[in-house]
């Protein structure tokens, strides 16, 4: 009988997390006897997610990889599915230690916080200069810690000047209009840095429809197929992204691994990934994958056809 | 006729009701649904091998128990002719308050007491707007739906509240008996509850006749405003019990919670064969509605449908439901014709 | 002049100016020109879907599928760029014309020929329509790089000092000014929405109509879809959430019944740009983005509560001609 | 089922000219009535044909369909000889039909402009509405009735009998050559009449042909050359009206002598229930006072739009009077809502029946426990036995006709639902009881019921307003009338002077 594992996403219909599936996929052929579940709520939402959930552990899957909508509100329903024997997983967007396993976070935090205010950095001229944050919504759990990472990490970057930060919910026209008035409130704003690919792409429309193309410049983490564009105009000189591909195979991997019970994910062990060599798990129960890849004109067109 | 002035002749009898009960029940709407649900039972249970289990089933009933609740008294307000699309908001608002309190070291019961102040509060508000100042319900519960959800982004920014106490876990997450929740219990007394409300009181009945036809209601001596009132603030402390409900469940809050459920919940109503006009509409169709959107949502999610594709099915559920009888009650008076 | 001043319009556009007035004075540069331009550009779309959902309103239904027909409608077209760039834009745009128009004729009919409520219809088709987009696209977006230059530069490329966008929003303005006071369906949405029995007395045929003010809600959505991707050069299946309710929004707050039968285009458009000043604003002028939803719905009380008011029963004056004819002084009262 | 013979079309025979119009053997049920039976009857070029029957005879059903507003169960209509079918309003309208309807139809936030031309307004060589042009064509229309109505402004700021002026307009305004007037008068002043009968003259000339309905038997002789008589349903008598006297139509009509119609009991009566002083409204009404006596009969009689209704709707609580003194049974009382009305005794029927009397689409018993549900229910619960049986008491005391008590009191005839608002309201045991237009619309065996009904109400020493528009019913029903114009008082007058005459004369103001 095929290991089932069901790879829970923040919502369908979103481009990232269609990578993370491809990865998946690919984890699971290399595997062997292994069925994927791709699947997720319409809209962001935690009740969402748990009503998805509830069916995953109804159809008995062996584990479930989950990029949670909320860390918390997950937790009761995928502990009911540890009782009933369910590997629990969290990836991308975390859940609290109690509900799973181990997280597997693209990246450490620490590195995208670094990562996003290096590529400020190299935005601004002699490094130094305003910027500001276009967010998704404000309750999305890993946009807010890799924030809270940028802003610990402000001082080892001494000409930044962090104006404000601001939410677009992750809709292109409330984050265009967001972009647009912090522009206009905040004129010395040379730099918007969005850690959501929505975000990224609104804003460098906003530069480019205020013929503000390279005064000020936007970067932050969004992925090659959605960013060509903005690079192609020059709103974006460079961006950052893990991969998700690697992600979704790593998650599934892991997940694989737990379930044939050659590994535990307890902190400190590491854990046998495929192509992605061994994984760490820290003391949190926390893994990272591995660092955020810098794109800009000379790569995008390689790899906006992949992911 | 050949007297024209009526003459009062031999007493005639006029029965009660025509027909045998047994006749009457079986034309009614709700026997159709009833049809439906258990069409999409013996689908399901066919579909997918792990439909018939009976802690999935229990788990299932979780996809719909608190919007039903809702459902309950948004039915009324339906029948008597008003509608609210804020309900939603109000759990946020209601939740929020709960997770405040509960940071405070307020427990189980205050925060319960909390919640449902809280939506009963909110109801008045919607309820003070509709029948006082007399304003159009489905534009003020537009306006509402922000305030209150917006009230909750001011409180609680990007942050959410955890930390409820453990006993207050058993709202959302207790069991009363086997297989069955805290949750379903207090959906199946609340339906009970409110099929006497509606059905048995005179206050029910004057929820009819103001759906029917409210200026009739209002000369009959019914005091229509404060009907809409109480019905306002009946909606908004289901909201507010539903609050209490998915909160625990949830054991936090943030203001994003239960987003999007009231358009949920107004099709619950509608499927439970409420005229959205007003004036009809029984509680037991709301009931079996709730289930047929459990079942319909549970079942699909086995198969591992997706949800958006599954709301294309609850839509075209409720279009072709409410359509079945009217096309039906077409063919008739064309073949009588 | 004093019926000028009655008139909600001039309230409202009032308002909008002391708004603008007040939000000039925490931000500099609010009031100029170039930004007011700016925020009607951005308010282009949500007053094309107004004015869709007016018409539809005021023949006493509610088109709650506007957005997601547009999420439809804006995936098809986009997908079709990129699958042909060839195709011209002009294709492209009639074609979310037809198709927004068709999925309004779904609407239109079940409402006509069955005669179910339109909120009813509505609620189902919003779901389904959506649920169509993600069906038709697999949940994949469609990118900036995916599309044609054309199809995206088209509504941002300044005309006579405007964008296209705006220009277009302008003419649909106009459009539909016309359509409403100039022809026979327009007069027909307001008979059909004002008193449906009078209507049928007078040869409206009540349920074209309503089917018409559909078809064109719909069209209005599909020309609105094309406008929002290549505005904002990316669709997906979420695209628009929520605009259903803002457009009504915006019809309320303009002063159109919810009855039926009442209202007029400035309204509707000033309702829209009433919106489009709170949205554009509060951002600008350092409103935490937490504050801002209350602040509409606030807003949108205020405006039902301040249209209610002036409702109220002028009514019927029998006595009035006598009263005025008795003490003078009333009349203005 | 076609005994068209037996009733030959109801025209005069001696014209040569071919009729116009025709209609043969129409047939309109609706559920519970049969509105037409077998109906024919022709219209000819410069002709106006009056057509006469009591309320609820089916005059204005036969309206609607000529209109294309019903479509008949049986029958069909020949224009020009040739058989056609009015498919919609709009088809008849094309067919060259048009009316006055009885009841104005008409579109409250719209022009008076566009009222009058909703459907057919003149337009530029764009195909667009011409408004200049269609503005100045109904100020034409609108001078032509010596009316002087801003065609720009809204109908909702017009009086009743202004609208009425822009209703006669609007039908005026179609090019047609069969003019329908429902009733036109029935609002309008003796001026206002001369000046619609001018143009009634005028369109005669121009051989067009009319269909007149109205009550009033002195316009029908000035202005009808023919007439056509219905009753129940039916036609039942036709010819050339100045050869015909009114006696002999007025038994047509009722089929019986007007006499018996209003089977008034001699009460004696007591003293004072309900005394109104002053009691004045914001816009409806002024400074009217009226004493109502135990066991007798008031009348309240004037056009429509008098006021009448309102002033009975605020001594209900409905709307509230500006000032002014109640006093009931010699204690001063304020009622603020219909519920304070009800449990002080004072109930009011109303004059639209299925706006305000009834919730149509309930069972007959629900609507008759009503007021009354404090009674049947124990605890706020209801008790069906109990609301079946006092739904059966009122039911059988009035001779409801109905297949059950359960079914929705929309499926009964106009006369049974005014029987169950009736006895809706008896059950509550009133002392004083307001009638409003009682038997507006309902047939003429249920009508003479309702009569007898009242005078054994206050035979039974129930005090009770009636008002009515039926000259009739009010001389042969009251005991004293209030006479009502615009909103104010215009007399009362005491059984032994009520005379048609000085009624008409009060309520009107005209010599
Ligand atoms: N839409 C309808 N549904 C049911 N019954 C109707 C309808 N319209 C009319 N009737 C009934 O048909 C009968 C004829 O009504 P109609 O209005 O034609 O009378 P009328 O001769 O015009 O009376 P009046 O002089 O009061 O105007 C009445 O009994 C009335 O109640
Ligand atoms: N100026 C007006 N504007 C709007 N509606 C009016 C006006 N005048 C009268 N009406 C309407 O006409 C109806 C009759 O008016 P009212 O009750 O004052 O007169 P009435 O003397 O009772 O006449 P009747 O009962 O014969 O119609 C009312 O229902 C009222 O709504
Ligand atoms: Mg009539
Ligand atoms: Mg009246």
């Amino acid at each position: 009988k095929d290991i089932k594992i069901g790879l829970v996403v923040k919502s369908l219909g979103n481009g990232f997390f269609e990578a993370a599936n491809k990865g998946a996929q690919e984890a699971a052929k290399e595997l062997g006897g292994v069925e994927v579940i791709y699947t997720g709520p319409t809209s962001t939402t935690a009740e969402g997610q748990i009503e998805v959930i509830n069916s995953l552990i109804a159809q008995g899957v062996d584990a479930i990889a989950i990029s949670a909508n909320d860390p918390d509100a997950v937790v009761p329903a995928l502990k009911k599915a540890k009782q009933r024997g369910i590997k629990v997983i969290s990836w991308d967007s975390g859940v609290n230690k109690d509900g799973r396993i181990l997280q597997l976070n693209p990246s450490s935090n620490e590195l995208i916080g670094k990562m996003c205010l290096t590529l400020v950095k190299d935005h601004l001229e002699g490094g130094k200069g305003d910027f500001a944050i276009l967010s998704a919504t404000t309750t999305s759990t890993n946009q807010n810690i890799w924030i809270g990472e940028m802003k610990k990490q402000l001082k080892d970057f001494p000409g930044l000047n962090l104006v404000t930060t601001v939410y677009g919910d992750d809709l292109s026209d409330k984050s265009y209009r967001e972009a647009e008035g912090l522009l206009k409130s905040n004129p010395n704003v040379k730099v918007i840095v969005a850690p959501t690919t929505v975000g990224v792409l609104a804003a460098s429309k906003v530069v480019e429809d205020k013929g503000l193309v390279g005064k000020v410049y936007v970067t932050g983490l969004g992925l090659p197929s959605e960013m060509a564009g903005a690079i192609k105009s020059g709103a974006t000189k460079e961006f950052a992204i893990w991969n998700p591909i690697d992600l979704g195979y790593s998650a599934t991997q892991i997940a694989y691994r737990l379930v044939k019970d050659e590994a535990t994910g307890k902190p400190g062990t590491e854990i046998e990934a495929g192509r992605m060599g061994k994984i760490k798990v820290d003391e949190n129960g926390e893994a990272a994958m591995a660092d955020p890849f810098v794109y800009n004109a000379s790569n995008i067109d390689q790899f906006s056809k992949v992911f | 006729m050949s007297t024209v002035v009526s003459s009062p002749a031999e007493k005639r009898v006029i029965p009660d009701r025509l027909g045998t009960p047994f006749k009457r029940i079986m034309s009614s709407w709700e026997v159709l649904l009833f049809g439906v649900a258990v069409l999409i039972f013996i689908f399901n249970s066919l579909a997918s091998p792990y439909f018939l289990d009976a802690w999935n089933l229990s788990d299932a009933t979780f996809n719909f128990t608190e919007k039903a609740m809702i459902a309950f008294a948004m039915a009324l307000l339906v029948i008597s002719g008003e509608i609210d699309l804020s309900v939603a908001a109000i759990i946020a608002l209601a939740s929020t308050a709960m997770g405040a309190a509960a940071q405070a070291g307020v427990g189980a019961p205050g925060l319960v007491a909390i919640g449902v102040g809280v939506g009963l509060l909110c109801g008045m508000f919607n309820g003070f707007l509709v029948s006082v100042m007399k304003l159009p319900s489905i534009v003020v519960t537009i306006g509402t739906m922000s305030l209150f959800r917006g009230i909750s982004y001011i409180v609680l920014g990007d942050q959410a509240y955890g930390n409820y106490p453990e006993d207050f876990a058993f709202f959302g997450q207790g069991y009363v008996v086997w297989v069955f929740s805290f949750e379903f219990v207090l959906f199946i007394v609340l339906a009970i509850l409110f099929a006497i409300l509606l059905h048995a009181t005179n206050f029910g009945r004057q929820i009819y006749t103001i759906g029917n036809n409210d200026f009739a209601a209002r000369f009959s001596g019914i005091p229509v405003e404060r009907v809409k009132f109480i019905l306002f603030m009946l909606t908004g402390m289901m909201s507010g019990i539903a609050a209490v409900c998915l909160t625990s469940r949830l054991g936090s809050t943030r203001p994003s919670i239960a987003q999007g459920w009231e358009l949920e919940v107004v099709t619950m109503v509608v499927l439970g064969g409420v005229s959205i006009l007003g004036g009809s509409g029984k509680i037991g169709g709301v009931v079996i509605a709730a289930f047929v959107m459990g079942l319909v949502t549970f079942g699909l999610g086995l198969l591992n449908v997706p949800g958006i594709v599954m709301s294309i099915f609850i839509g075209l559920l409720l279009i072709i439901t409410i359509a079945i009888p009217i096309i039906a009650r077409r063919i008739k008076t064309m073949s009588s014709k | 002049m004093s019926r000028l001043l009655r008139k909600r319009e001039t309230l409202l556009f009032i308002i909008i100016a002391v708004m603008i007035a007040a939000f000039s004075t925490r931000a500099d540069g609010f009031a100029t020109p170039g930004n007011l331009a700016g925020i009607f550009n951005d308010t282009s779309i949500l007053i094309i879907l107004a004015l869709a959902q007016m018409t539809v309103i005021l023949t006493k239904s509610i088109d709650l599928s506007v957005a997601a027909n547009l999420a439809f409608t804006g995936m098809a077209i986009a997908m079709l760029n990129a699958a042909y760039p060839d195709l011209p834009l002009i294709v492209l745009i009639l074609t979310a014309i037809l198709i927004g128009a068709s999925l309004g004729a779904i609407n239109g009919f079940l409402v006509w020929a069955l005669e179910i409520p339109p909120i009813v219809v509505t609620l189902g088709t919003l779901t389904i329509y959506r649920g169509m987009a993600f069906v038709l696209s697999g949940g994949e977006w469609v990118n900036a790089h995916q599309m044609t230059p054309t199809f995206l530069n088209v509504p941002r490329t300044v005309v006579l000092g405007m964008p296209v966008l705006s220009w277009a929003a302008i003419i649909i303005v106009l459009l539909i000014y016309i359509v409403l006071k100039y022809t026979q369906f327009g007069r027909s949405t307001y008979a059909a929405g004002g008193n449906p029995t009078a209507a049928v007395y007078a040869g409206v045929d009540v349920g074209w109509t309503k089917f018409l003010a559909f078809v064109l809600s719909g069209a209005l959505a599909g020309l609105a879809s094309y406008l929002w991707v290549s505005r904002y050069a990316v669709a997906y299946v979420d695209i628009a959430n929520g605009f259903e309710l803002d457009s009504v929004a915006a019809c309320v707050i303009g002063g159109i019944s919810i009855a039926g039968g009442v209202g007029s285009v400035l309204g509707t458009v000033l309702g829209a740009l009433f919106l489009g000043v709170i949205k554009n604003a509060l951002p600008v002028i350092g409103i935490s983005p937490f504050t801002q939803m209350a602040i509409s719905g606030t807003v949108i009380i205020l405006a039902v509560v301040f249209n209610a008011r002036r409702e109220r029963n002028r009514g019927r004056i029998i006595l009035r001609d006598k009263a005025a004819a008795e003490t003078p002084v009333e009349v203005s009262a | 089922m076609n005994n068209a013979l037996q009733h030959p079309v109801a025209s005069v025979a001696t014209n040569d000219v071919p009729a116009i119009l025709e209609m043969r053997g129409i047939s309109q049920i609706f559920p519970g009535v049969k509105a037409l039976d077998n109906v024919s009857i022709a219209l000819y070029p410069g002709k106006v044909t009056a057509l006469i029957g009591e309320n609820g005879a089916g005059k204005s059903t036969l309206v609607k369909i000529l209109t294309g507003i019903y479509r008949p169960n049986e029958g069909e209509i020949l224009v020009d000889g040739k058989p056609t079918t009015f498919a919609n309003a709009q088809a008849a309208i094309d067919a060259g039909v048009t009316a006055i309807h009885q009841e104005t139809v008409l579109f409250d936030e719209l022009t008076v402009a566009e009222n009058i031309f909703l459907g057919h307004a003149p337009r530029t060589r764009f195909r667009t509405i011409d408004w200049k042009l269609m503005n100045s064509r109904a100020k034409a229309l609108l001078t032509s009735l010596e009316s002087n109505i801003d065609p720009t402004i809204r109908l909702k700021d017009l009086s009743i009998a202004q609208r009425h002026l822009v209703a006669i307009s609007r039908a005026l305004s179609i090019e047609a050559r069969i003019v329908i007037m429902d009733e036109p008068t029935a609002a309008l002043s003796r001026k206002e009449i001369d000046d619609l009968f001018r143009i009634v003259e005028g369109l005669k000339a121009q051989g067009k042909a009319i269909l007149f309905i109205s009550h009033k038997f002195d316009e029908l002789y000035e202005i009808a050359d023919n007439f056509a008589v219905f009753r129940d349903g039916r036609a039942v008598g036709h010819g050339n009206l100045k050869a015909t006297p009114q006696d002999e139509i007025v038994r047509m009509m009722v089929g019986r002598d007007v006499e018996n119609a209003f089977p008034k009991i001699d009460v004696a009566i007591g003293g004072p229930v309900l005394e109104v002083e002053k009691y004045c409204h914001q816009t409806e009404f002024r400074n009217i006072s009226l004493t109502l006596r135990k066991g007798e009969i008031l009348g309240i009689y004037g056009l429509i739009g008098a006021g009448r209704s309102e002033l009975c709707q605020s001594l209900f609580g409905i709307t509230k009077p500006l000032s002014g003194k109640l006093t009931l049974d010699g204690r001063e009382i304020s009622i603020n809502s219909p519920l304070d009305a009800i449990r002080a005794g004072i109930v009011y029927v109303p004059e639209e029946r299925g706006r305000h009397g009834l919730a149509l689409p309930m069972p007959i018993y629900q609507n008759m426990t009503l007021p009354s549900l404090g009674r049947t229910s124990r605890k706020g619960f209801l008790k069906a036995a109990n609301e079946f049986a006092l739904a059966r008491k009122y039911a059988e005391r009035l001779d409801l006709r109905a297949a059950a008590l359960s079914v929705p009191v929309g499926t009964l005839s106009g006369g049974n639902q005014q029987k169950v608002v009736i006895g809706k309201w008896l059950a509550t045991m009133p002392k004083v009881i307001i009638l409003d237009e009682p038997t507006k619309g309902i047939d003429i065996g249920s009508k003479a019921a309702v009569h007898g009904f009242i005078s054994e109400l206050a035979a039974e020493g129930l005090s009770i307003i009636m008002i009515s528009s039926e000259l009739p019913e009010i001389i042969g029903m009251s005991d004293r009338v209030l006479v009502m114009k615009e909103g104010l008082s215009a007399g009362l007058f005491d059984r032994k002077d009520l005379t048609p005459e000085t009624l008409v004369r009060a309520a009107t103001g005209n010599a």
